[in-house]
């Protein structure tokens, strides 16, 4: 399944990349477990998702919680806390 | 009560003036507004707002869905800005235009509320060392944006003379 | 923190994106403001302000400055229009910069509150048919302005970013 | 003792003029006892003083209540609770 991921701000950074399509295992059905299995790959993901409390998703138009699941996504996007206004 | 929405997302300053004399052509008797500003200070150079360029207006326009149908407004405007901005300038207009003055500044206060929370905008700041740092999200700004999360509005019942 | 003040009383419009671009000026990080607009509807031909000129910008200077007491400002700006004026036509600016978004909306609330019970102005409407009519002061208005008789102000503590 | 008086809106309407110099008696020491006094006068300030609930007054630059004593006033100006804003 090959989902667009799009990185903003200090995770855009800490990756090097603002957008990228993976096809994670099946196994991976969440939010969280797609952070994980990113953070697995060492370097710059380690980096980017360190804190995952400071870690923030939204799928289509909509932010969603580590627990969303992902089954369907076609775009993920992946940031750290909102800080605009 | 309708109320005409208007969201925009630019790296172009806006005028403040023109925005606020739009609500106030809608016929309510007031219009409330906050314009959020670059703060100086701190070697402070540049402020450079990243966005989700997807969604940001589809949210901006959520938010101001969600003031209209929490208190009795005629029009709605946010408007914020990206990209690299000096200190002193502009990034944020939230306002709204109600027959109520309460409904229209508390409506202002609520899209400002939501918008710092739940916008897909991240700022970076630029010191004249060279030196530069994401701002971290603020739990006061969380709790300012909960306080609207039961959903009710505290608007006076009789529109202004 | 001390306080720019401006207030006025004057028969002529104000340019509410020029009065607000001197509070932006302040290097505070925010600028919240009402303004009051003559509501038609109902036959409404003009609203004619009567003021007491003797003691009405005291009155006002006074409202803006405790204000500046409650809470941290960098201006507050009051502006009061007199004479007969059209539906439509602006009435009242009443505006606040700080550098907390929460001080600013509380501040321009307060001061509209205030300058509506305890600023000398009367309004008189004139309708197409002829007749006129003293408007009422409102019970509503006076619980409004008493929300602030403690003294206190309910403000965040942080900056702005 | 000479007072410059102040009408304002629906008192100066009904009182059929914006300003007079009135020397009450000793005994009027107070705004209500004012008000009382003027409006003992009949006509117009019958009718601008009939509901005492809705007069107001001013000495100096400062809104007083009906108990404030009016001795040594050179100015007091009476009128109906303010709508402005």
């Amino acid at each position: 399944m090959a989902i667009e991921l799009l990185y903003f701000a200090r995770i855009r950074e800490a990756i090097g990349r603002s957008a990228e399509t993976v096809s994670p295992p099946a196994e991976v059905a969440t939010v969280a477990a797609l952070v994980d299995w990113l953070a697995a790959r060492g370097g710059g993901y380690a980096e980017a998702f360190a804190d995952r409390a400071r870690v923030r998703a939204a799928i289509g138009d909509g932010f969603v919680g580590p627990d969303a699941p992902i089954a369907g996504a076609r775009e993920i996007a992946l940031f750290p806390p909102v800080t605009g206004g | 009560m309708s109320a005409a929405i208007l969201v925009r997302v630019q790296t172009a300053d806006f005028d403040v003036g023109a925005e606020l004399a739009r609500l106030e052509a809608l016929g309510g008797g007031g219009v409330a507004s906050f314009t959020g500003v670059v703060r100086g200070g701190g070697g402070l150079e540049a402020l450079e707002l990243e966005h989700h360029p997807g969604i940001t207006e589809t949210m901006m326009a959520r938010i101001a869905g969600e003031a209209a149908a929490r208190w009795p407004l005629l029009g709605v405007t946010a408007i914020h800005r990206h990209g690299r901005l000096l200190p002193g300038q502009r990034i944020v207009l939230a306002a709204a235009a109600s027959p109520h003055r309460a409904a229209a500044l508390e409506a202002t206060s609520f899209l400002i509320d939501w918008l710092k929370t739940r916008a897909p905008f991240w700022k970076k700041e630029h010191f004249a060392d060279g030196t530069s740092r994401w701002v971290e999200a603020r739990a006061e700004d969380d709790a300012a944006a909960a306080r609207w999360e039961g959903g009710g509005a505290r608007t006076g019942e009789t529109a202004e003379r």
